[in-house]
């Protein structure tokens, strides 16, 4: 059956799923602490710039900071209350950035505004690209790339596919899987208001075959047509179909997902908007449903807490700014196994040194791992056995690319590839000899900023 | 020399070539007082290896040498060098040929063999051999040199050791040539070194060509060393 | 929970269970075979010299390490000075002098090896290296292949050597292939059992410790080689499956020629390299003037590798996408 | 003072074979066995020793526009010289050394001290270094040799160290055993120096 399910081409591994740790149980929603600290900067690009001041009055949706440039990103208040004060803080990946601490009034003044029934206006669609800007909408997979962006390709270049990723490829992550099984009308709905955005009918909603739940919800969705229940106005045709996909990591990562439904590369140094496509998360969609149909800022997640070390696993819906610690305390607390915590995935995640961070728009899971789970190990000599190579969906010899980095050979390094990596960190996954070759090559690309032209 | 003036590529041609007149000056002062010696030196060399392959009491004559095929360049692979020995009564005793062969591991391979008891074909004997220039690999190749700057008499018995014991004392007659492996080798056969089986054919190769040589020109050969032993 | 004991390290957090050492054990488990054919047909002198060669090569491996300044206990038992020391005996004449195994396993961890900076490092295969430079050095020693079964002394030469001193017809009346297949014939001790190699080969293809690329290729290379010369000149040569399956194809092609270290990792790469291993292993068997290739071929091969790494890297993700579209 | 540094500098710290690495081609060629290591060496310390001394004395005369012809054909000459005298009076040791005689022309070790050191100093310095890099030169090429002969001859200067108890590892008299050989010996001479330094 997995031999008929379509997959990218080239490498990719098969951890352990993990998945069922918190697939099973409901959504719970995390109680708003007294004090939330919100990243000023929440997604890749230009950072944001601070609107409002120390001691202001905010009420929920309000913009803390505003998008500076095209590529940037606005911050809404998730709770109403007072601003405390703007200062540096630590935020996941363990340094500090710029944050607004704002403290709880408990009242959510505002809030009301987006309660409203949702109402999508095929006749205002020249003003969703707008309501999906300002409503400070970013890709939720976790790279967190403003959205309004990816959904404006240039203008010379035609775009046939709207791809939506539901793979959620990474192990123990449900969050994405919990959102198709549960609000499956509005994430279609979602997938559609960016395929009107873009004048596409074919929109595929990758997901891999190990959650048939979310499969079979969406498809449900789909053929009823439930979605069209809050479209208004002339409403375009979609031809919207759910993809099952075979579960192997990184099925998700876009250009592996493009690969993996439409057959197409993307060329090295392109982005999906060369062959055609455009890539956007589930999580996204329902955001996007959200700005448009309800006019509704993002400032509320949905956060996986899992791994072998938390009380409760499952999925958390935690507004942003909430620190990590009010996440674990609703989650029942760690257990005395705990070795390591990872913001994100198991592959691509940050690790954690403390519950003092915030939620972040891009934080899709917290792990909270056990040593046997987090298998940390010294590394030894490359033995140069190739499997890193057999691995790597992106077609590179990390060993190879790695060995040059530790030679301080970045030139040497990027000419095979290391620019092309995308730090899936598959090769480092199998390697026996536990090299950290993600670590190396993410120094290359940090070198290769500074090389000359 | 480097602080001074630049100097005119005259004077600079002036100098080379004093010191190169100086330097050929040196050189054929030098070349002059070695020149009998080194020659001395070569033919003692070649005649301690001619007189080795013929029978004690038979006197090798440099200068009898006969080259076959006749007229042909003494350095060319296919060329012989045939040289007479005489006895204390001026009768032909012995010849030892100089033969090559190119099929050696490392290529050349030079070997003098020497013959007597001339009176016929079936009597000519193969007295012994000496492999005077070759490049085999050391210690593998090279035991075809085994032993062969001592004494006969302290060889042994061993054909795969002592690969000069093959070529000892043999009827030409008799020998069939063919080189095998120690244990497969018979009476007649030539048992090669051990693991060097490409240095034992080409020996024997160079010995069957010098061989044959004598044998089938044996009557011209004692011809053409009687009127040289004449003539002195 | 403080955070000092926290884990905190670069993604990803995820490993799958395999490691040097598992990758290790597994190839020793797969020698097994041999190990037992080798000591059925060349008796416990063949376990001697194995178990020599392994607590040497065990020794030589805890002193290299320690004079660069290694850490001595994690690694020593990694397994892959275990492997040397075997695969070394593997390649040896069971009747080799016990000091010069040890002369062998010096060379292979010292030289071969730690010269080069240990583990992983090694451009050439260690266990060659050893075998090759014995061969070289002691030439008589190293050829004097003791019969099977046989009695101290009683040596006998390797189906190879009889192919080249004696012909092929002498080759194939005299040595049946079934004593070809299952080992009792002369040559190294862990060399002459085809199938207990054969065996060894598909538990480490099963593990997934080797890939299927190298043996395959070498070992096809050697069949398609010989099969054009034995039908060009059917008097001269001798038939392919003679050539597989006498002397080192089984063990290079299954063991040394697939040494991680020292072979490509790319897939290409492997193709290439065991088509080069097979073909040099030919060239030298038919024209050069050793009876046996594959320690050469391979020992050749190696050289090449980093050749090959760098013009046979595994084709980049998009690239098809890009020649397909400058054509069009 | 001085003068007995320019004489010890190249036994050692300036060991042209060891230190400095160069004329390797005769260090790896001819050093299959000590004897011949012996006579390469002093018959490169002769070469090197009048070639020293003559550009030395020259070096006012010796254009500097030609002076690497006019090197070429003072170390030619004495090479010759060597060559001849040899051949004439010690044929044994000129029919294993006849080929690499020749080729001390190209040693580097000669050329580079004319070069570096001859055509700028007084001649009783340049006797010196020459003198001090030649018996540095045959010391290395004893040393390499000694390996090499020991341990693939079991002999020591044609004396059978052994008595025939030990069969010797036939790779060092060929040329990889000379590269073997010598590159442990220069790791050896690294390790000693790092010591020294570290030391001093």
């Amino acid at each position: 059956m997995s031999s008929v399910t379509a997959r990218f081409k080239r490498g990719g591994v098969h951890p352990y799923e993990g998945k069922e740790l918190s697939a099973a149980s409901e959504l719970v929603t995390v109680e708003v602490p007294k004090r939330l600290q919100v990243p000023v900067t929440q997604h890749l690009g230009k950072p944001s710039k601070v609107v409002v001041e120390k001691g202001q009055d905010v009420q929920v949706g309000q913009i803390l900071a505003e998008a500076d440039g095209p590529i940037s990103a606005p911050v809404h208040s998730p709770v109403s209350g007072k601003v405390l004060k703007i200062g540096d803080a630590e935020i996941v990946g363990a340094y500090r950035a710029p944050v607004i601490d704002i403290m709880n009034d408990g009242k959510f003044t505002g809030e009301e505004a987006f309660k409203g029934t949702p109402v999508v206006n095929w006749d205002e669609k020249g003003d969703f690209l707008g309501r999906i800007r300002s409503a400070g909408v970013v890709g939720l997979g976790g790279a967190a790339f403003p959205t309004a962006v990816k959904l404006r390709p240039p203008p010379n270049v035609k775009i046939d596919h709207l791809l939506i990723n539901g793979c959620e490829c990474e192990p123990y992550l449900t969050a994405d899987d919990i959102l198709m099984r549960e609000r499956a009308a509005e994430v279609v709905a979602g997938c559609a208001i960016m395929a009107g955005i873009l004048g596409v009918d074919r929109v595929r909603i990758g997901v891999e075959v190990n959650k048939p739940r979310a499969i079979e919800a969406l498809s449900t969705a789909i053929s009823q047509q439930v979605y069209t229940a809050t479209f208004k106005g002339a409403i375009p045709s979609f031809d919207i179909v759910t993809v099952p996909l075979r579960t192997m990591y990184p099925q998700g990562a876009e250009k592996q997902l493009i690969e993996a439904i439409t057959g197409r590369q993307v060329p090295s140094g392109q982005l999906p908007f060369s062959v055609g496509c455009v890539v956007q998360n589930v999580g996204t969609a329902l955001a996007v449903f959200d700005a448009v149909a309800r006019k509704r800022p993002l400032f509320e997640r949905v956060v996986t807490l899992t791994g072998g070390a938390i009380t409760n696993p499952g999925n958390y819906l935690a507004r942003i700014g909430t620190p990590v610690s009010a996440l674990v305390a609703a989650a029942g607390g760690t257990t005395e196994a705990l070795a390591a915590q990872v913001a994100g995935g198991p592959m691509m995640g940050k690790s954690l040194r403390n519950h003092d961070v915030p939620v972040v728009k891009g934080m899709s899971g917290l792990l909270f791992l056990t040593a046997a789970e987090a298998a940390a190990a010294e590394e030894t000599d490359c033995i140069r056995c190739g499997r890193c190579v057999n691995a790597c969906p992106m077609g590179l010899a990390p060993c190879e690319i790695t060995a040059q980095a530790d030679f301080l050979k970045w030139e040497k390094s990027i000419s095979l590839g290391a620019l092309d990596c995308v730090e899936c960190g598959s090769c480092q996954y199998v390697c026996p000899a536990n090299r950290f070759l993600v670590a190396r090559v993410r120094l290359t690309k940090f070198y290769s900023r500074r090389l000359p032209k | 020399m480097s602080d001074k003036a630049p100097e005119s590529s005259v004077k600079a041609v002036v100098v080379v070539v004093i010191i190169a007149a100086i330097c050929a000056a040196g050189l054929a002062f030098v070349k002059q007082i070695t020149e009998e010696p080194i020659a001395e030196a070569r033919r003692q060399e070649t005649l301690a290896a001619l007189q080795r392959v013929v029978p004690a009491g038979c006197e090798i004559k440099l200068e009898g040498k006969l080259v076959r095929p006749e007229g042909a360049d003494e350095g060319a692979a296919e060329t012989k060098l045939i040289f007479p020995g005489y006895d204390a009564d001026g009768q032909l005793c012995g010849i030892a040929v100089r033969s090559r062969n190119d099929k050696g591991y490392s290529g050349k391979i030079l070997v003098v063999s020497g013959y007597s008891d001339l009176e016929s074909r079936e009597t000519l004997k193969l007295n012994r051999i000496y492999v005077t220039e070759h490049a085999e690999t050391p210690g593998l190749g090279s035991l075809i040199t085994n032993l062969q700057d001592e004494e006969p008499a302290t060889w042994g018995t061993d054909r795969s050791k002592v690969y000069g014991l093959n070529f000892l004392d043999r009827l030409v007659a008799t020998l069939s040539w063919k080189v095998a492996k120690s244990a497969a080798a018979g009476e007649n056969d030539v048992a090669a070194v051990t693991a060097a089986t490409i240095s034992s054919r080409a020996v024997a190769g160079a010995v069957q060509v010098a061989a044959s040589l004598v044998s089938e020109d044996l009557d011209g050969l004692k011809a053409a060393f009687a009127s040289t032993a004449r003539s002195e | 929970m403080s955070e000092n004991r926290m884990i905190l390290q670069s993604s990803p957090h995820a490993r799958d269970r395999e490691s040097v050492r598992k990758v290790m054990y597994t190839v020793t488990l797969a020698l097994l075979p041999a190990v037992i054919a080798g000591t059925v047909f060349f008796g416990l002198r063949a376990l001697l010299v194995m178990a020599l060669s392994v607590v040497a090569c065990l020794i030589f491996e805890g002193i290299a390490m320690k004079v660069s300044g290694k850490p001595v206990k994690e690694t020593l038992l990694d397994g892959s000075a275990v492997i040397t020391g075997l695969l070394v005996a593997m390649n040896l004449p069971s009747g080799l002098p016990l000091w010069m195994v040890v002369v062998g396993a010096l060379v292979a961890i010292v030289l071969g090896k730690h010269v080069y900076g240990g583990l992983g490092n090694n451009p050439f295969n260690p266990a060659l290296v050893a075998r090759v430079f014995l061969l070289i050095s002691f030439p008589t020693a190293m050829t004097a292949w003791p019969v099977p079964y046989g009695t101290d002394g009683v040596t006998a030469a390797t189906p190879l050597g009889v192919l080249q001193m004696e012909g092929a017809a002498v080759a194939l009346q005299s040595i049946p292939y079934y004593n070809l297949l299952i080992g009792n014939v002369g040559g190294c001790l862990g060399e002459t059992s085809a199938i207990a190699l054969l065996l060894g080969g598909i538990i480490l293809l099963v593990r997934k410790v080797i890939s299927w690329e190298i043996p395959v290729t070498f070992i096809a290379t050697v069949l398609v080689f010989t099969t054009i010369t034995w039908l060009v000149a059917p008097d001269k040569h001798i038939n392919p499956l003679w050539h597989v399956l006498s002397g080192g194809v089984m063990l290079g092609a299954w063991f040394m020629a697939t040494d991680m270290v020292t072979s490509p990792v790319s897939r290409k790469g492997m193709l290439l390299f065991g088509v080069g291993c097979g073909f040099f292993t030919c060239i030298i068997r038919l024209w050069a003037g050793y009876p046996e290739g594959v320690s050469f071929a391979i020992l050749i091969m190696n050289g090449l590798v980093p050749l090959i790494d760098r013009y046979l890297a595994p084709t980049r993700f998009g690239a098809r996408q890009a020649t397909q579209g400058a054509k069009a | 003072m001085s003068n007995i540094s320019e004489l010890t500098k190249g036994l050692w710290k300036e060991n042209p074979v060891l230190r400095l690495l160069l004329g390797m081609c005769p260090a790896l060629a001819v050093t299959t066995a000590v004897e011949y290591a012996v006579g390469m060496g002093l018959s490169a310390t002769f070469v090197l020793l009048s070639s020293n001394v003559v550009v030395a004395s020259l070096r006012n005369i010796i254009p500097a526009k030609t002076r690497l012809p006019c090197f070429i054909v003072i170390i030619a000459t004495f090479v010759t010289i060597v060559d001849l005298v040899l051949n004439g009076f010690a044929h044994d040791i000129h029919k294993s050394l006849g080929i690499f005689i020749p080729l001390i022309v190209v040693n580097c070790v000669i050329l580079g001290r004319a070069e570096a050191f001859a055509s700028k100093r007084p001649v009783f310095d340049s006797f010196l270094d020459g003198l001090g890099m030649g018996l540095g030169f045959t010391l290395a090429l004893v040393a390499l040799a000694s390996v090499r002969e020991i341990l693939g001859n079991g002999t020591w200067l044609g004396m059978s160290l052994t008595g025939g108890e030990f069969t010797p590892v036939l790779l060092f008299v060929l040329p990889p055993g000379a590269f073997i050989s010598l590159g442990f010996l220069l790791a050896g001479m690294n390790v000693i120096e790092k010591r020294r330094q570290a030391n001093g």
